[in-house]
């Protein structure tokens, strides 16, 4: 029989989660796991902790709570450039449950909206210990166990992020893939750009050849033609009932350039 | 955005409009319960003590069951019931068993050989799904790995894994005679001959999922009176009852089903697995039992629309008729036959489309492979064949450069046409559907296109029955064998060009009429004097000679043998050719007015095994 | 066995229940609160037709563990009409025979409802975001998006001033 | 990139009812005391309208209104046998179980009516609002409430009929495939048009324009209902559906509805529909069951239109933009047909 623990505190929360407990965030990961008695423990630890829900900027980076939902995110007016990424996870009510952390756990395909966080330069904050790079924890998160408090990221100047996610079924479905990219200029060519997938590895990745080809280039045809050459090597995407590997691969420069030109779609 | 207009103006004669409450767009009997949530769906009945079922399944393509170890199972919390094969009393069925069509080849719990990845081997019942599904977790199956076959073809070849015991060869007996159902009408070989092009095309069907809202389930409660009532989502609630009544040996009078408020069905509903296992589990525990899949069961593990393969040969001429259309097409029907057999035979009739085409042929294969059986869906047996041949169409009208619209009216059936299963075409009005949606499009169509109508230029000569080919090929168990045998109904490919056919030709010995029966029949149609009208029908593409094509009765030797061994030991098999009279154009029948069904009277039961067949229009060869 | 007591506001009723430990709201208000309206579909949060209002916001029942709705208010199709009046989108489903099966409808209604109380005039578009996660295998949605405008435009607030006839 | 627009054309025909017959219904039909009339079924709604439409039927058949005829559906102990609700059978089957039914109830109706108003039955018809009067003598008329009162409390009749419908179930030959499979067919044809992305391989659908010809639409709604909800499952089939997708390899069958597409409300197309009615003889008021043969012709009229678009021919379900783009990458890039029917 499954016992749920709640703590009003996220530091709390973390202590208790010993052994193979796992910790709740807006359930749609837990509960899906629970109701198809997929969960492998019997403890379920949570947290009402307030401050798990802030959301704030300090400087040049903002700090989204790990328990705002999808849908806090979308009423924020900080997060307006984060609002498209957050309308592309679920329907409404999933949105009302999503929350910021529970996404960096979504398996393949989902997880979309730690692609863009992770494209802005995202860092992990974890109850008891101190920052982590997005991308570093988004490798080891299948082993993680601890309670994530809240994710920073680099606050994009106005039109340098961009976000796609390719769905076949319209207004909500999975992904083909979903990419962001946050494109900083220094003299009008990109100057660190960073540029992250979603959907096409196990986890949202970034697309390293393909930042590497942008460094210094025009944002135009021709400056990113090495860039769209890149992607192919870049990613191994899997197999999957939306897409085979092959298709994947095939369409990526595409939405890449789509996405890098900012070029309309039907 | 979108919209709808009534062409009362098409067929205004046909149809009466003094009627009061038909024809009205009455609000729907269940609209207020649907809206207000208290339509009550099988779910919402609610019983205190309810327990919950669930299943262990295989993890296997094909596999033998060496062993089957509880592992505690049946101690874990809140367990009350574990369920094996040997508790089910009846332990082997097939759904149209209720009427009497094919053998039995499923159990509902297996405990020797898993066919499918997916295939129910024992039942757990506790007092919560969590619990029930924990202890499925914790049985352990000890299999020996068979080898599987999924493809349909594969799965003909003589050295393919038997999927199904009952029928070794990997396909459904037809009439104790057949691995295959045969259409023969005319001679599509000889015409073939004489096209101007041959069309050749493959079209495979997916698996689909039929997808309803509320998934497949069953909620089972010990009644007074030691009877069990059942709350099902069935479609078809006596189905389930006589399904339930026979796999656990029970006299239906003993079982009390209601349902009737379904969410959703398209076919999906019809295989009458939650019943049984539902009732059986509240006859042993005494307490209600609910037995419901969830959506990854019913995606995986209930039955799809089975993926079909088809191939089709026309031959055209240059003024886009077609003379011949030849079809070869495989059901794959996963392990079990459920209601594939039957689609096969319900698809045959359907060929080759709304078209009057003289000669037809085609071989349809019910075939087993190593996947969840397949079963009904909306458009169950013609969907698929339907995709293949709009598709071919379009190629056909490409090959011969033709508006493929037009191209369909001149081949279109009519009021009065013999279809390739030798009933006469009547109330049609496949022209003037398409009329109206080009119309509605604006693509255009020549004039003489818009003033077709089903109405006339219909029977006549296109009224007869050619004089027609038939064969014996693919008697059951010949390609196990190892006879060499192509599954397409004639032997013209691609490479050889148009060889002679390979097989032994026998002719009709009678001729076909329904009238003959001696008993009403469905499907009946007057056949409707020609009026004269503008513009002429397209000249019926009746083969200019009547005689059979001598090239065609040469038998191959390579075939023959095997052949030879299985006619020897099937006494009804006419042993040589005969030449047969043509079918005339068919007499007017009585109209199905003059002789309305009489079902007071006794009606014939199926095919009768084993030996000759009995013929359908009350003849026997 | 672990049974855990929630209280919570059940269209507008206060609501006592015992909850065994990992329920989910769904199963709870089906056969705790006997409250049929919200239907199962697929436990896994991809269907939509579990919909009910937490606070006032669409969520999915089936995800839902039930014990954090504890002092919280839950609204389903059961307590949408006004006892025999039907609220606007329910005669607009039933006016657009936007039900066929009628699974998904309680589903469709709620996640509606969320809409229109936050939006009265909504766009098609917004329509056809606020019921992206709500599946229809029966109409096609088209009928169900003309019932939500059609309610959204004879205002949401307003009642059927009857329990709707037969006709 | 750009988008190639495409248009197919499709057209079918459906076989209605259980194919080679066998297959029974019955109904019950009885009067309450006061004259509103029960029908008693175990035939299944699934949502295509049974319990709606043989209302409609009982109650036109009786001649009273809709409003006084309620249809009960399924109880294996009250509703007498059906075969269920497949094969498009269920209007069919059902439909003239409900008829007879309802004529045998009506016909002690009329008896107990003609006792009343001392007349002879065959003088009497209904008005359909609830009341029987001598033909051609208005005036001279009882109310069917009264009637059944008389029925039940004066002149001890049920006011009650029993119908059963079947097709007696027939053989196939098995060398020819001589069968009387079916009781009618249903027709429809569609103009689809989509467009398709030549370096994504991903299509839009834009409009339907379709006829469907359902014998009599027996209830207009319902049938728009069904044909609209199916031409959508249609283009569903055509381009999403799919539970193995890697037919016939097993692997990645998908396990739930966000692995398992169906067009969302984002891709409603706009759906112009005309409907024909050419009622079928021995159908019950010649309806023919619209419910499944709507999606039939949007597969392939989906397929040519993608062929018209892009010069790709997918012979195999579901036309999914992978195998859209290996095609144009194998004819060297898409190959407009040109748009030469017409839009």
């Amino acid at each position: 029989m499954i016992a749920v623990e709640t703590y009003a505190s996220a530091d709390q929360a973390a202590t208790a989660l010993h052994g193979d407990a796992v910790f709740l965030g807006g359930g749609t990961l837990i509960m899906r796991a629970v109701n198809y008695g997929d969960l492998k423990t019997e403890r379920i630890v949570r947290s009402t902790d307030p401050a798990m829900k802030s959301i704030s900027t300090s400087g040049e980076r903002i700090s989204i709570g790990a328990a705002a939902t999808m849908s806090d995110v979308m009423l924020n007016p900080q997060l307006a450039f984060l609002a498209p990424v957050a309308r592309s996870i679920g329907g409404p009510a999933v949105r009302n449950m999503a929350t910021v952390g529970g996404n960096l756990f979504a398996s393949h395909p989902y997880g979309d909206f730690a692609v863009a966080l992770l494209a802005l330069d995202g860092r992990v904050s974890v109850a008891g210990s101190g920052e982590e790079d997005l991308g570093a924890f988004l490798a080891r998160r299948s082993s993680f166990s601890g309670v994530v408090t809240e994710v920073s990221i680099a606050r994009p100047a106005t039109g340098d992020f961009r976000y796609r996610k390719v769905s076949r079924i319209k207004p909500k479905g999975v992904s083909v893939m979903s990419l962001a990219a946050w494109l900083p200029r220094s003299g009008g060519r990109l100057s660190g750009a960073r540029v992250a997938f979603g959907a096409m590895g196990n986890t949202p990745v970034r697309a390293n050849g393909v930042e590497r080809a942008l460094e210094g280039a025009n944002l135009d045809v021709s400056g990113i033609a090495e860039a769209l050459r890149a992607v192919r090597t870049d990613l191994q995407p899997p197999d999957d009932p939306i897409a085979s590997s092959w298709y994947r691969s095939e369409v990526a420069p595409v939405h890449l350039r789509r996405l890098l030109l900012d070029e309309e779609v039907s | 955005m979108s919209s709808v207009e009534f062409r009362k103006d098409l067929f205004a004669d046909e149809r009466p409009e003094n009627l009061n409450e038909i024809g009205l767009p009455k609000q729907r009997q269940d609209a207020l319960g649907h809206v207000t949530g208290r339509s009550p769906y099988y779910d919402d009945n609610l019983y205190d003590g309810l327990l919950h079922m669930r299943m262990v399944r295989s993890s296997e393509y094909h596999a033998r069951i060496r062993s089957i170890s509880l592992n505690g199972a049946d101690m874990m919390p809140g367990v009350v019931r574990v369920i094996q094969a040997a508790d089910v009393p009846h332990n082997i069925n097939t759904l149209l068993s209720l009427i009497g069509f094919g053998r039995d080849d499923e159990a509902l719990l297996q405990d020797k050989k898993v066919s499918y990845r997916g295939e129910a081997i024992l039942a757990i019942i506790a007092e919560t799904e969590l619990q029930a599904r924990k202890a499925c977790q914790a049985v352990r199956v000890d299999y020996e790995a068979l080898p599987h076959v999924l493809d349909v073809e594969e799965a003909l070849k003589p050295q393919a894994p038997v999927v199904n015991e009952e029928y070794p060869n990997n396909t459904f007996d037809y009439y104790d005679r057949y691995d295959h159902q045969k259409l023969r009408f005319g001679d599509p070989h000889a015409a073939m001959a004489r096209a101007d092009h041959i069309v050749e095309g493959e079209y495979q069907m997916s698996p689909i999922e039929q997808a309803p809202m509320e998934t497949c389930g069953a909620i089972a409660v010990p009644e007074t009176n030691d009877r069990i009532l059942c709350h099902t989502c069935s479609q078809a609630l006596f189905f389930s009852l006589g399904t339930t009544a026979k796999l656990l040996d029970t006299p239906s009078s003993r079982l009390h089903f209601k349902g009737g408020t379904v969410g959703g069905g398209f076919g999906g509903k019809v295989d009458s697995l939650n019943e049984p296992m539902a009732v059986l589990g509240a006859k042993l525990t005494g307490r209600p039992v609910k037995f419901t899949w969830d959506r990854e069961e019913e995606m995986q593990v209930g039955a799809p629309r089975g993926a079909e393969r088809w191939r089709i040969r026309d031959g055209v001429m240059n003024d886009g008729r077609i003379i011949a259309r030849e079809f070869t097409g495989f059901f794959d029907s996963g392990a079990y036959t459920r209601l594939s057999s039957y689609a096969v035979v319900k698809g045959t009739a359907h060929l080759p489309g709304p078209y009057t085409i003289p000669n037809v042929a085609s071989n349809v294969y019910c075939v087993f492979t190593n996947r969840t059986p397949a079963t009904a869906m909306r458009g169950f047996g013609i969907t698929g064949v339907d995709f293949a041949i709009e598709c071919h169409m379009d190629k056909v009208a490409e090959t011969v450069r033709m508006n493929p619209i037009e191209l369909r009216l001149l081949n279109a059936y009519r009021d009065g046409d013999m279809k390739p299963h030798r009933r006469v075409a009547k109330n049609t009005a496949y022209i003037e559907c398409c009329q109206v949606a080009a119309g509605k499009a604006d693509w255009a169509i020549a004039p003489e296109y818009s003033a077709m109508s089903s109405l006339r230029d219909g029977g006549g000569e296109r009224a007869s029955i050619p004089l027609t080919m038939i064969d014996e090929e693919g008697r059951i168990g010949e390609r196990k064998r190892g006879a060499n045998i192509d599954t397409a109904p004639s032997k013209i490919t691609k490479d050889s060009g148009r060889a002679p056919s390979v097989i032994p030709i026998l002719e009709a010995t009678q001729a076909m009429g329904e009238q003959a029966a001696g008993r009403p029949q469905v499907g009946k149609a007057t056949s409707p004097a020609p009026q004269p009208s503008a513009p002429p029908a397209p000249a019926p593409a009746m083969a200019p000679s009547q005689t059979p094509s001598p090239t065609s009765a040469v038998p191959a030797a390579p075939q023959r043998s095997a052949f030879a061994r299985l006619q020897a030991s099937e006494p009804a098999a006419p042993s040589q050719s005969r030449p047969v009279e043509p079918q005339p154009s068919t007499p007017t029948p009585p109209s199905e007015s003059e002789q309305p069904y009489r079902p007071s009277e006794p009606f014939s039961r199926g095919v009768k095994r084993p030996g000759a067949s009995p013929f359908i229009s009350g003849r026997r060869r | 066995m672990a049974k855990v007591p929630v209280r919570f506001t059940l269209n507008g009723r206060e609501t006592a229940l015992f909850v065994d430990g990992g329920a989910n709201l769904l199963d709870v208000l089906r056969r705790g609160a006997g409250d049929l309206s919200p239907k199962y579909g697929c436990g896994q949060g991809t269907c939509g037709t579990c919909t009910v209002l937490v606070d006032g916001e669409a969520h999915l029942s089936c995800l839902t563990l039930a014990e954090i709705i504890e002092g919280r208010s839950v609204s389903t199709v059961s307590g949408l009409s006004n006892g025999p009046d039907l609220h606007a989108l329910q005669t607009c489903f039933m006016e657009n025979f936007a039900a066929q099966c009628g699974y998904c409808t309680s589903g469709m209604l709620m996640a509606a409802k969320a809409l229109l109380d936050t939006n009265p005039n909504p766009t098609r578009d917004e329509v056809i975001e606020a019921i992206s996660g709500n599946l229809c295998r029966c109409t096609g949605y088209e009928p169900i998006i003309d019932a939500i405008l059609l309610a959204a435009e004879r205002g949401q607030g307003n009642r059927s001033p009857s329990y709707g006839s037969a006709r | 990139m750009t988008w190639h627009k495409g248009r197919g054309f499709a057209a079918i025909n459906y076989p209605i009812g259980m194919n080679l017959g066998g297959d029974p219904s019955q109904a019950l039909v009885h009067s309450t005391p006061d004259g509103k009339f029960m029908v008693t079924l175990s035939a299944i709604d699934l949502g295509q309208g049974m319990k709606s439409v043989t209302r409609q039927i009982a109650a036109e058949t009786l001649g009273v209104p809709i409003e006084d005829v309620y249809v009960d559906t399924a109880d294996s102990d009250t509703g007498p046998h059906d075969m269920g609700s497949f094969a498009s059978r269920g209007t069919h089957r059902m439909g003239n179980a409900v008829i007879a039914a309802a004529q045998e109830a009506r016909g002690v109706m009329l008896e107990a009516a003609a006792e009343e108003l001392e007349v002879s039955a065959s003088d009497l018809e209904t008005d359909g609002k609830g009341n029987i009067h001598v033909k051609g003598a208005p005036s001279r008329s009882i109310t069917v409430m009264d009637t059944a009162l008389a029925a039940q409390f004066e002149q001890g009749r049920t006011l009650s009929g029993r119908g059963i419908f079947l097709v007696p179930m027939s053989d196939v030959d098995p060398e020819t495939g001589e069968q009387t499979p079916v009781s009618c067919f249903a027709h429809a044809a569609v103009v689809l048009d989509l467009q398709v992305d030549d370096e994504t391989g991903d299509v839009e659908v834009l409009e339907v324009n379709s006829a469907y010809e359902v014998g009599r639409a027996l209830n207009p709604k319902m049938v728009e209902q069904q044909l609209v909800g199916g031409a959508w499952m249609g283009i569903s089939h055509a381009l999403y559906e799919t539970t193995e997708p890697y037919y016939p390899d097993r692997k990645h069958g998908p396990t739930d509805f966000n692995q398992y597409l169906m067009p969302g409300p984002g891709q409603v197309v706009p759906h112009h529909l005309a409907i024909l009615e050419r009622p079928a003889e021995g159908a019950p008021f010649g309806g023919k069951g619209p419910g499944e043969m709507c999606a039939n012709p949007l597969l392939p009229a989906v397929a040519n239109a993608v062929y018209n678009a892009v010069g790709v021919r997918c012979d195999s379900l579901p036309i999914t933009p992978e195998k859209i783009l290996r095609g144009m990458q194998a004819n060297g890039g898409a190959r407009p047909q040109g748009m030469n029917w017409g839009a």
